[in-house]
């Protein structure tokens, strides 16, 4: 099999006496959704940083593309094709939707530092943005202040500006939260189709989305990684079902 | 330079950087309760020093006056924390910066048209003057060295305030988690009240025995604050040990640089020349020394909080 | 008293009949009443228009302004007082930078500057101007007056300090212009520092026999204090800025006994000086400081002026103010070729009477003193 | 239009009438005093793009304002004693042209604000406050106590500079220079903060993580904003010494840098013509309380006091709305 597009190989973390990661190992391949769930405090968010660059592991490596970028920070990360939504929307909240997709072109554009042309004339860019916009249905939102969407649809803009860099992996952190039935069955859908264009590392705690997306599932419990596999091998799973699905339901 | 002046200068940093951890604990304080850039700290600093001169004329008493000092000031300070800053909690810095600006225009003006245009009087009390023979033979006043201790009670005070009682645990928590004192059933409102009194208090009370040996006058707090600012940050906001390492690293910078660079210039310069030089570097010493800081530390010495 | 109200001094005296009768002089008085420095404009303040209302003279209106001692506050209320206000005069300004930074420009565009206070070198030397007089005296005067107080004391081992800014190297310059004996230690502190511990420190290792100091204002305070506190009981010498009346009461026993020159004291012996001391008191309830008494002779010498010739004619007016014809309270007093003061400088020392700090006057340090920039000035 | 374009066209409009007036009216003063009002505006439109749209609350910008009236200061006093700034290796002479002593000042002001800016900005929050402010006293400090060029005297250019085809000494010519510049540098200044770099800059303000994930350095962005704001500050710092035909250290304290600061919170953060307003503010309320009263700082105290509790978001923001904001 051809070398998975990311893969984490025993990454170990600690905040003093806390481990935050034990060890843990995991990878993306071409084509599939790698769900990772696990209980609140799992360390899933602090995985997720290492992954994206927010911070750096004690040891283990980190390879992107076929490259270690353990040493690499977020930006060089991102300028490489990793894309990211945020489990907590990080949101220009004074701006409209729209230039908050046009900062997501922009970045993939490489050209940020041209002062004088009004951003929003940028064909190329506006074209990209709009695109996206239109890929998660917020399009008639395009001009409305962030500030004033709802929650779930700040989760399509996440997902929107991270779609705007046309990344080689995905890593998405709780991209369903807050989205209702309607809503997080329609992104559902979109996830099955952008599997195709970059795999996706998806956290989430809507079990129906992940097992319903997910080609792979890992179990991160107390900063390990427990299990990994296929949706009915996770199911099937004893230690899962006993560390994590009889604790959640 | 001989090692006994060398000794002497050490204890003079010492001493300048205790002096400056009075003014400062309470910036650091407020700051590290209530999130508030408080610029009219000094203001505070100037009203305990002119309550100081106010009651030692009426009453001849030095302690008196301290005292006096400290009410003045917790006054003032519980005066303007209900008018004014408890409604700056919730702004941004900037807001907090331009009103606490314009406090320090009221307070600096208000106190020359109850005072007058001219400095005041403010003597240090006869039992406490005069220079004291120190082992190793250094003369030095009796003033300086009390001004030590107290500043060393006043730390020691805060560590036991912070770590010891009921306040305490309150402010550790605002210090940390703000809704958490909410949810401890600790009425906000009136905690940060308290905890702005005792910074102007503190304030005031560094204004009393500063002024007694320095200039009491219209306008002597601004200089103060700059310091205290300049010894918060580099000690990391927020954190009473960090104001004390930060008072004490700028004593001594401040008082060896002043004592040794002129000096050190002279060796290979023109004497005049090196006065001149090695004076004006050693007044631009303390603000290198928060930019080193900085730059190494971003939040300061002991700093948590960006 | 009422701040840039346009004071027209109507006394009762109607204008006496022969008199002639010209346009008021209009004077734009720029000096600092807000903030640390307050003290001094006040005085020179005050003492200018207590001349004013001794005089019952109608024919002065003077627009009074506060620079909040910044330089660029001053030059736009120059600017203020020239275009809008139309003065005649200007005067006012305590400050060496606050007086560079209006009188060449004032001078320049015609305006007659009288410096009550200020007397940068720069204004003496090269940059003197027919426009420009200095009715206090040039910045070195006083310190060169300390240098030979120290030699006529017998002095021969000063420590001498103070700020470094160009009006504290004037100072010790000036002190070691006249001064024969030798330097223990030279210091340049910080312009506005508080605590001189660590000088102090060095003033007692260098075995010095005296302590020539120049630091105005509050830092003065602060170094006589903590002089005093130190137990190092050397002989002090100065200017009379740390030792003038206003902030005497401030430092109280610390300054008793301190040598210290000025060309002015409340209890010089002349008719002028005792009806000012007197009249100041009646009027503001406070003895004169030496701010004070510059800004007397300073609206003196420009109503000796106004007495002689008309304001439009400009070149009989400067005629009338060169010569100087007032009797000030210093006694002797004439204008040298830059059209700076040659006046004696004294020794005071500081006394307590009763509950009151004053000083009294001990000696002559100088007499007919002018100043060095002098030889420098083409006029 | 919205209501703060109206506004912005109200105050714009206002400031070149009433010089106009004044002209006519032969009140030369009033014409210095909106010339003051304009320099300082743009003191405050340079700080205002690091502060509103960058969000770098810099309590140093006098370090700027103060370079640029000391490139003014230095080459024009060299012109006027006719002795060359260098000799070696090459010679250098002053200058009293006006445009080449404002490129001079604005190169000068843009190496100084990359170097503090890059050590700065390693800091953020109150600490970066406490930094910019740190040196700014240093450069304070030294102005002080350099004597080559007048120390705490400061430097009095005797004639005002000139400018190719106009007569400076002219209060109304040099107004109308002045205000050229200040449109002009608003006009870059809207132009900016709508640009590409504007955008991501004003992002970056808000959420820095973001800006990262899609590969672009907030550090980069903040760095030249915090140049180019130095670079307006320091050009308003040469226009501004020219004015006084003077500079001393003062332009460098810390209480100037908290002056700049004030216009730019007094008229509205992050709005294009905040600075104007709070600068014509400032100085109204200076020329008009202090005829008031010898305590009239009090009044001003409390009139700011004022301003930050009740009218948020500076005049424009109380006059003109929240809307509009950013864009």
């Amino acid at each position: 099999m051809a070398e998975p597009i990311l893969s984490v190989t025993k990454i170990n973390k600690s905040f003093g006496a806390l481990k935050a990661s034990i060890d843990v190992s995991l990878d993306l391949r071409v084509g599939e959704i790698h769900a990772l769930i696990g209980p609140n405090g799992a360390g899933k968010s602090t995985l997720i940083k290492q992954i994206a660059g927010g911070l750096q592991p004690d040891s283990g490596t980190v390879r992107f593309l076929g490259r270690d970028v353990t040493a690499l920070d977020t930006v060089q990360r991102a300028q490489m094709g990793l894309g990211r939504t945020f489990q907590i929307s990080a949101l220009a909240m004074e701006d409209s939707v729209l230039q908050n997709v046009m900062l997501g072109a922009l970045g993939a554009s490489g050209r940020p530092f041209r002062f004088l042309r009004p951003v929003l004339k940028d064909k190329a860019l506006r074209e990209t943005a709009e695109t996206a916009l239109a890929r998660v249905g917020l399009s008639e939102q395009a001009l409305m202040r962030t500030s004033d969407l709802s929650h779930g649809q700040r989760r399509q803009l996440e997902v929107a500006v991270a779609l705007t860099m046309r990344p080689r992996a995905f890593v998405m952190d709780e991209p369903m939260a807050g989205l209702g039935t309607s809503g997080s069955q329609r992104l559902t859908r979109f996830l099955d189709e952008l599997r195709h264009e970059a795999p996706i590392l998806l956290v989430e705690h809507d079990m129906d989305a992940v097992f319903a997306l997910a080609d792979r599932i890992s179990v991160l419990v107390y900063g390990s990684v427990i299990a990994t596999g296929t949706v009915d091998e996770i199911r099937a799973h004893p230690e899962v079902r006993r560390a994590y699905l009889g604790e959640e339901e | 330079m001989s090692f006994l002046l060398l000794a002497e200068q050490l204890l003079n940093g010492l001493q300048f950087g205790v002096m400056l951890f009075l003014t400062a604990a309470g910036l650091t304080l407020v700051f590290g309760v209530m999130g508030l850039i408080n610029l009219a700290h000094g203001s505070l600093f100037m009203i305990g020093a002119f309550a100081a001169a106010a009651v030692a004329a009426a009453s001849g008493s030095f302690l008196l006056a301290v005292m006096a000092s400290i009410a003045a000031a917790a006054a003032a300070g519980v005066l303007v924390e209900v008018l004014v800053i408890r409604r700056l909690y919730a702004r941004d810095h900037l807001d907090q910066v331009l009103a606490t600006f314009a406090l320090i225009l009221i307070f600096s003006e208000g106190t020359r048209w109850l005072f007058g245009s001219f400095p005041l009087f403010l003597d240090i009390p006869d039992y406490l003057s005069g220079p004291v023979t120190l082992p190793g033979g250094i003369d030095y006043p009796l003033y300086r060295l009390t001004i030590i201790g107290v500043g060393l009670l006043v730390a020691l005070g805060l560590f036991l305030l912070i770590a010891r009682t009921r306040l305490g645990i309150q402010i550790r928590a605002g210090e940390s988690d703000r809704e958490m004192i909410a949810a401890l059933g600790v009425n906000i409102s009136r905690l940060y009240t308290v905890v702005f009194a005792l910074g102007a208090a503190l304030a005031g009370l560094a204004g009393a025995l500063i002024g007694a040996i320095q200039s009491v006058q219209v306008g002597m707090g601004e200089p103060v604050l700059i310091l205290a600012f300049v010894v918060i940050v580099i000690g990391g906001i927020g954190s009473i040990k960090g104001a004390l390492a930060g008072s004490i690293l700028v004593g001594l910078t401040d008082t060896l640089g002043r004592a040794l660079l002129p000096g050190l210039f002279g060796l290979f310069m023109e004497p005049a020349d090196a006065t001149s030089i090695g004076s004006a570097l050693s007044s631009m010493l303390i603000y290198i020394l928060m930019a080193v800081v900085l730059i190494v530390r971003p939040t300061g010495l002991y700093g948590a909080r960006a | 008293m009422k701040l840039n109200a346009l004071v027209t001094l109507a006394s009762a005296a109607v204008l006496s009949a022969g008199m002639a009768v010209a346009e008021p002089v209009k004077v734009g008085m720029i000096t600092t009443l807000s903030g640390g420095g307050a003290g001094l404009g006040v005085a020179i303040r005050d003492g200018f228009m207590l001349a004013l209302k001794q005089s019952g003279t109608t024919d002065v209106e003077v627009v009074v302004e506060d620079d909040q001692q910044k330089p660029d506050v001053a030059v736009q209320l120059a600017d203020k007082m020239i275009q809008s206000d139309k003065v005649d005069i200007l005067t006012g300004i305590v400050w060496s930078n606050l007086a560079m930074a209006v009188a060449p420009a004032a001078t320049a565009q015609g305006k007659i500057y009288l410096s009550p206070n200020a007397g940068p070198s720069a204004l003496a030397g090269k940059g003197c101007h027919p426009y420009y007089f200095n009715v206090a005296w040039q910045n070195d005067n006083l310190h060169e007056a300390a240098g030979a107080y120290a030699n006529s004391a017998g002095l021969k081992n000063s420590f001498i300090l103070a700020p470094n800014y160009p009006a504290g190297h004037d100072a010790l310059a000036g002190y070691k212009r006249m001064y024969k004996g030798d330097l223990a230690g030279e210091l340049l502190t910080k312009l506005g520092q508080t605590d001189y511990a660590s000088e102090l420190a060095q003033i007692r290792a260098s075995g010095a026999d005296s302590v020539f100091f120049f630091l105005p204002g509050g830092m003065g305070i602060s170094f006589l204090k903590q002089y005093a506190d130190s137990g190092i009981g050397l002989p002090l010498v100065g200017p009379a800025f740390s030792f003038d009346q206003d902030i005497l009461q401030a430092v109280g026993d610390a300054a008793l006994g301190v040598h210290n020159t000025s060309q002015w004291n409340k209890d010089l012996d002349n008719p002028a000086n005792a009806a000012f001391v007197a009249a100041f008191l009646a009027e503001y309830g406070r003895l004169p400081s030496l701010y004070a008494s510059q800004g007397y002779d300073t609206a003196n010498l420009l109503l000796s002026a106004m007495a002689k010739a008309d304001i439009s004619d400009k070149d009989a007016f400067l005629a009338a103010l060169r010569a100087a014809d007032f009797d000030s309270v210093r006694g002797k007093f004439s204008f040298g070729p830059n059209q700076h003061p040659i006046q004696d400088i004294y020794v005071r020392q500081v006394v307590k009477e009763g509950d009151i700090y004053t000083n009294k006057l001990v000696g002559v340090a100088l007499e007919d003193h002018s100043d060095v920039y002098a030889a420098e000035c083409e006029m | 239009m919205t209501r703060e374009t109206l506004f912005n066209a109200v105050l714009g409009l206002g400031l070149f009438a009433f010089p106009l007036w004044a002209w006519w009216a032969e009140e030369p003063f009033m014409i210095t005093l909106s010339t003051r009002v304009v320099i300082l505006a743009l003191a405050g439109v340079g700080l205002n793009l690091a502060l509103g749209l960058g969000g770098l609350v810099s309590l140093g910008h006098a370090a700027f304002f103060g370079i640029g009236g000391y490139a003014m200061g230095i080459l024009a006093s060299h012109a006027q004693s006719y002795t060359p700034l260098m000799e070696f290796p090459f010679v250098i002479e002053g200058t009293k042209s006006m445009p080449v002593i404002w490129l001079v000042a604005v190169v000068a002001s843009a190496l100084a604000a990359l170097v503090i800016g890059a050590l700065s900005l390693r800091t953020s929050g109150v600490y970066f406050i406490m930094i910019t402010l740190a040196f700014g006293q240093m450069l304070f400090y030294f102005a002080i106590s350099w004597p080559a060029y007048g120390g705490e005297d400061g430097l009095s250019i005797y004639v005002r500079n000139s400018f190719p085809g106009l007569n400076t000494l002219d209060p109304i010519q040099f107004f109308l220079i002045c205000y050229a510049i200040l449109g002009a540098v608003l006009l870059l200044s809207a132009r900016l903060a709508a640009s590409p770099f504007g955008l991501a800059l004003n992002a970056a303000r808000q959420t820095s993580e973001r800006v990262e994930t899609v590969g672009i350095r907030p550090y980069r962005l903040r760095l030249t904003v915090f140049v180019i704001s130095g670079m307006i500050t320091g050009l308003a710092g040469a226009l501004f010494a020219d004015l006084n035909r003077f500079v001393s250290p003062s332009m460098l304290s810390w209480q100037t840098s908290g002056e700049i600061m004030v216009f730019v919170i007094l008229g509205g953060v992050a709005r294009l013509f905040g600075p104007v307003a709070g600068a014509l503010l400032f100085i109204l309320l200076e020329h008009v309380l202090g005829g008031l009263s010898e305590y009239w700082h009090i009044y001003l105290g409390l009139l700011l006091l004022g301003v930050v509790l009740f009218a948020r978001g500076g005049v424009i923001g109380t006059l003109a709305g929240q809307g509009g904001k950013h864009g």
